[in-house]
């Protein structure tokens, strides 16, 4: 059972490097083979390591350097539940990017499948590390996959300066998690991080604590892609291979998330723990700010992909919000509902691939009523926006709920309605946008939409105009929306999460395990709490969904009076948040820096 | 000793500077190709003989060479 | 935004950054102080533990060896990257390939190349592959070992680029070559690591004789990843230079062709 | 002076990064992001040393001598490889950008936006 630990990195690693030592003649269904099994037995190591550290949280040293005296030597890899289950959604995401893309690119070739399953042995070994430097190198790891997947489409212009705006954000973010390494290693001497939370806690908090913090968060909330550090994600988004766009829109943000949490939760406690009121505050405003500009963002989209991946940003204020109420119940709200978006958001993605592959173009008002010939993929489609909405029994609602509930708890009673007016205001354009294309609804295309902007520059991903759908496109959409509904047809999810994110949150714990091997008790569940609250909540927010996507639709035959006051009121700021995302990676690298300092300023008058 | 590391790290600072400011990438693969040069000094007077050696080979060397190849491509194309 | 305010702006959050920075830096020991718990251990232990002389090398490989493999792996993707994003542009030379052969064009063997660089880089070849492999060879008991000495063997690779036997050496495919010391490189890393699973032990355990310090053959599976990494190492920058060098010769010969 | 290697880390940092965003020129714009990440390099060397210890390799030392850190070193030498050939993917990307867009400078490149 333990050695599966190690293996669930390896076994992708060694498959990438096998694959690409494989002759060029192999045909293509060999190389695809080959990646989905290999992604898919990942899978099923992850699946087992998962149902195992339920009962048993287990930890592994490499090289057999076992910590003596509560130094560590040598590398560890720990086993608890949160982390394998965002692994395992990594491998399932992995998988069924893999299972999608068997009759998507029309390329020959074995590097795209490299790729991948580098990105998805990067992913894990992020999710698993006790290191602190280990954590860092999975991070470069899976940027630099992520980087070449982003530009994978050599011959689209953007692709190729999505990418560079990506590669060169991401590596700032890197550099400042890698100084705020080397500033915590200068106080502590130590790199492993449950070594490091014992070294820091008690002691007061100083500069140094404060700057470290600042630069390891903002590292991480590029990755995230967290308001102002964003920018780089619509633009990314827009043109990476879809196959890709799945893995980032469902698990690479919010593994940045969740390395803010392992650092916080490992390191950070014992230190700032005191101060945690103010911290608080200030994640949840972050959260907040992120999740609005996000969804009005969305609004002016014509581009879907693009569309989505401000969807993204918006959802990911949400999730951080989550995580900032730093107590156990919203942490495990935060699981559930980051991973049961995750889903319903690749599988948007996936449909917006079919999109693409049968009509050409991922363009709302290019392609009016053009959808007609799919319209089970339009079914998918309105599936997934609702989801977004929070329509039960999609897994969605449940985390939300949980969310709400905690945060009114802590004092932060908005904290529910802003949730459901956000996730309102990104399900709406998805609903507005797919009952154009599959269903011709709204005005003709001619109609002069506010949107000038990028519209049909995406060019397909397969050579050809096709007749036909490939059953697994469709078949892999629908699987990512089915395990989301299933999620949330789990009596008491959140209720048998609990335990394990107590565990996440248990600075003590976790050093138990890793440095003198004490295995946790186990907690008992707490009583599960009726979520019959939420899921009204749910069905209301879809409903409103569906209302604000006919406005968008038919908004042209609104009274000229309640027209020209929007326009009025809203225009100059929409406008003016519109500009700031000018494509340009010397703006976005201005505002990272304006980011840092904004972050660092809050941080040192509140706690320091 | 103190003096020597003095005066390494303000040519180190100086040659960063110099990188940044020089805005033509032609002249620029020179001068970062001496900025490596200047970095593997410092680390070699930190003891640390393992990183300068690498910093040699890359910074001065393979990361010069990399930029010259890459305009060379780019001028290449445009002709 | 305009030139200026951006400039501007980034200014404004300078201030604030680098006020930030530097009252972090204030909380670190004194320059020459540091007493760090990890390091000091490591002094103690380490040369006894894995009969390596050179400290560096004991953690890069063995006490931290699964960091650097996962490193090995970023250079991996890296140079897979390259080789996407180059990729496109392989059609052209592919079609460059066939023009030059119809038109049987002599220029191709030495581009622009004269004898003396050639003579000069030719001689220069040997020295260069020597001095590499001590460097690799020798990484676990002084400065050196499989990252600085792969680059350094990559640069004999450029020198055959260079001599102009470039074109001798595509038909050997550089390419797949290449690609194949990527994946032994990379693959044999992480067959070490199985090494020590097979033998019942931790993942990436050293496993083998650790022999006497001090001595080439000593430190057991240290010498090894060093060696695979130089493979690695000097695969991937050949392929990172073959693939931009590629381009600039094939679009000059084009343009004499 | 003891606090001058952190400074001038601290100095590589925010040149670099002023370089990035007034850069004209792609090219140039990588070449800044590898004098920032050098920063990085100087920061983590410095924290590591200390006065009157030898670099740790026991060759011509005793056992036991002092040495400066060799986890610092350790962190560094793999970092500075494996940042080449990051370059050299940035310099792959900026080179298939100007093939399609015909430029070199930021300021001209505006398909995204909004």
């Amino acid at each position: 059972m333990r050695v599966l630990l190690p293996l669930s990195v390896a076994v992708p690693l060694v498959a990438a490097a096998l694959l690409l030592a494989a002759p060029q003649s192999w045909v293509r269904r060999g190389f695809d083979a080959f990646a989905v099994a290999a992604a898919g037995s990942v899978m099923v190591i992850c699946s087992v390591l998962l149902a195992g550290s339920t009962r048993e949280p287990m930890v592994y040293w490499f090289g057999g350097w076992l910590p003596e005296g509560g130094v560590a030597l040598g590398l560890v890899l720990v086993a608890e539940p949160i982390a394998l289950a965002l692994a395992t959604l990594a491998a399932f995401l992995v998988t069924a990017s893999l299972v999608y893309s068997w009759h998507f690119f029309d390329t020959t070739g074995n590097l795209f499948h490299v790729l991948m399953l580098v990105f998805l042995g990067a992913m894990i070994g992020f999710c698993l590390t006790g290191d602190f430097f280990s954590l860092f190198v999975f991070f470069e790891l899976m940027s630099v996959a992520a980087f070449s997947l982003a530009g994978y489409k050599v011959e689209e212009e953007g692709s190729l300066q999505g990418a560079l705006n990506f590669a060169v954000i991401n590596s700032i973010g890197a550099f400042l998690v890698l100084s705020g390494i080397a500033l915590v290693y200068g106080r502590t001497g130590a790199l492993n991080l449950a070594q490091i939370g014992e070294s820091l806690a008690g002691a007061p908090v100083d500069g140094l604590v404060i700057t470290a913090f600042v630069f390891l968060i903002a590292g991480y909330f590029v990755k995230a892609a967290v308001v102002p550090f964003h920018f780089w994600l619509p633009d990314t988004y827009a043109a990476a291979p879809t196959p890709v766009c799945v893995l980032f829109a469902g698990i690479f943000n919010v593994l940045g998330l969740y390395a803010i949490a392992r650092t916080y939760w490992t390191m950070f406690d014992g230190v700032l723990g005191a101060e945690l009121v103010n911290l608080r505050t200030i994640m949840v405003g972050a959260g907040a700010v992120t999740a609005i500009l996000g969804a009005l963002m969305c609004w002016p989209q014509r581009h879907i992909k693009r569309l989505l991946g401000f969807s993204t940003v918006s959802h990911v204020g949400m999730f951080l919000i989550g995580l900032g109420l730093f107590s156990p119940v919203a942490f495990a709200g935060t699981i559930v509902y980051l991973m049961t978006d995750g889903l319903v958001r690749g599988s948007l993605f996936l449909c917006a691939g079919i999109l693409l592959h049968r009509l050409r173009s991922v363009d709302e008002l290019g392609c009016d009523g053009l959808g007609r010939s799919i319209p089970f993929t339009g079914i998918l489609f309105l599936l997934g926006g609702l989801g977004l909405a929070g329509l039960p029994p999609f897994g969605t609602f449940v985390g939300r709920a949980l969310i709400g509930e905690e945060a009114a708890r802590l004092g932060f009673p908005w904290v529910t309605y802003l949730m459901v007016a956000v996730s309102v205001l990104t399900a709406a354009p998805v609903l507005r946008a797919g009952a154009r294309v599959f269903w011709g609804f709204g005005p003709g295309a001619d109609y002069n939409h506010r949107s000038e902007a990028e519209g049909d520059e995406e060019e397909p991903e397969t050579t050809e105009a096709h007749e036909t759908t490939p059953p697994l496109m469709w078949v892999t959409a629908a699987a990512l929306l089915g395990v989301s509904l299933v999620a949330g047809l789990v009596p008491d999810l959140p209720v048998r999460l609990v335990p394990a994110a107590e565990l996440f949150l248990d600075r003590g714990a976790y050093a138990d395990l890793v440095l003198r091997g004490v295995t946790p008790h186990k907690l008992p569940l707490p009583p599960g709490a009726p979520l019959l609250e939420g899921a009204v909540t749910g069905v209301i927010a879809a409903l409103a969904a569906v209302v604000a996507a006919a406005i968008g639709l038919w908004h042209a035959k609104l009274p000229a009076s309640i027209r020209d006051s929007i326009t009025r009121s809203l225009g100059p700021a929409f406008g003016g948040v519109r500009a700031l995302h000018s494509g340009h990676v010397g703006d976005y690298v201005a505002w990272l820096t304006v980011g840092v300092a904004v972050l660092g300023g809050l941080l040192a008058a509140t706690l320091g | 000793m103190e003096l020597l590391h003095g005066l390494v790290l303000v040519f180190v600072a100086v040659g960063g500077t110099a990188v940044v400011l020089t805005r033509d990438p032609l002249a620029q693969s020179m001068v970062v190709s001496f900025y490596g040069m200047l970095l593997g000094i410092l680390f070699f007077v930190f003891q640390a003989p393992d990183v300068a050696l690498s910093q040699l080979v890359v910074g001065a060397v393979a990361l010069p060479m990399m930029i010259l190849l890459a305009l060379a491509k780019a001028k290449a194309e445009k002709q | 935004m305009s030139f200026n305010s951006r400039r501007n702006l980034f200014f404004l959050g300078m201030l604030g950054f680098g006020v930030l920075y530097l009252w972090g830096l204030k909380g670190l020991p004194d320059f020459g102080r540091y007493e760090g718990v990890y390091g000091i251990t490591l002094n103690k232990v380490a040369v006894a533990q894995t009969h390596a002389t050179n400290l560096v090398a004991a953690v890069t490989f063995d006490y931290r060896g699964f960091d650097t493999l996962g490193e090995e792996f970023i250079l991996f993707a890296a140079v897979v990257g390259v080789a996407i994003l180059l990729r496109a542009q392989r059609d052209e030379a592919a079609t460059a390939d066939e023009e030059a052969e119809e038109s049987k064009d002599e220029s191709r063997s030495a581009p622009h190349t004269s004898d003396a660089v050639r003579v000069l880089g030719l001689a220069l070849i040997g020295p260069t592959v020597l001095f590499g492999l001590y460097v690799v060879a020798h990484g676990h008991l002084t400065p050196g070992g499989g990252f600085s000495g792969g680059v350094v063997l990559a640069t004999a690779a450029l020198l055959v680029y260079l001599t102009g036997e470039y074109v001798a050496l595509r038909r050997v495919s550089p390419e797949s070559l290449t690609e194949l010391a990527e994946s032994v490189g990379a693959g044999g890393y992480a067959a070490v690591g199985f090494l020590g699973l097979l033998a019942g032990q931790a993942f990436l355990t050293n496993v083998l004789p650790l022999g006497t310090t001090g001595q080439l053959n000593s430190s057991g599976t240290i010498l090894l990843i060093n060696l695979a990494v130089s493979v690695e190492v000097a695969g991937g920058f050949s392929l990172i230079l073959a693939e931009f060098l590629e381009q600039t010769l094939l679009v000059r010969e084009r343009k004499h062709g | 002076m003891s606090y001058l290697p952190f400074a001038v880390a601290a100095w590589l940092f925010a040149v670099g990064l002023y370089g990035i965003v007034t850069s004209r020129h792609l090219i140039h714009l990588v070449i800044c992001l590898s004098v920032l990440q050098s920063s990085t390099y100087v920061l983590l060397l410095a924290i590591g040393y200390r006065t009157g210890a030898s670099a740790p390799i026991f060759v011509e030392i005793p056992p036991g001598a002092p040495v400066v850190d060799p986890v610092v070193q350790a962190l560094t030498l793999t970092n500075s490889v494996v940042a080449a050939t990051v370059s050299a993917l940035l310099l792959a990307l900026a080179v298939q950008v100007h093939k399609k867009a015909g430029t070199f400078d930021p300021d001209e490149l505006d398909i995204l936006h909004g």
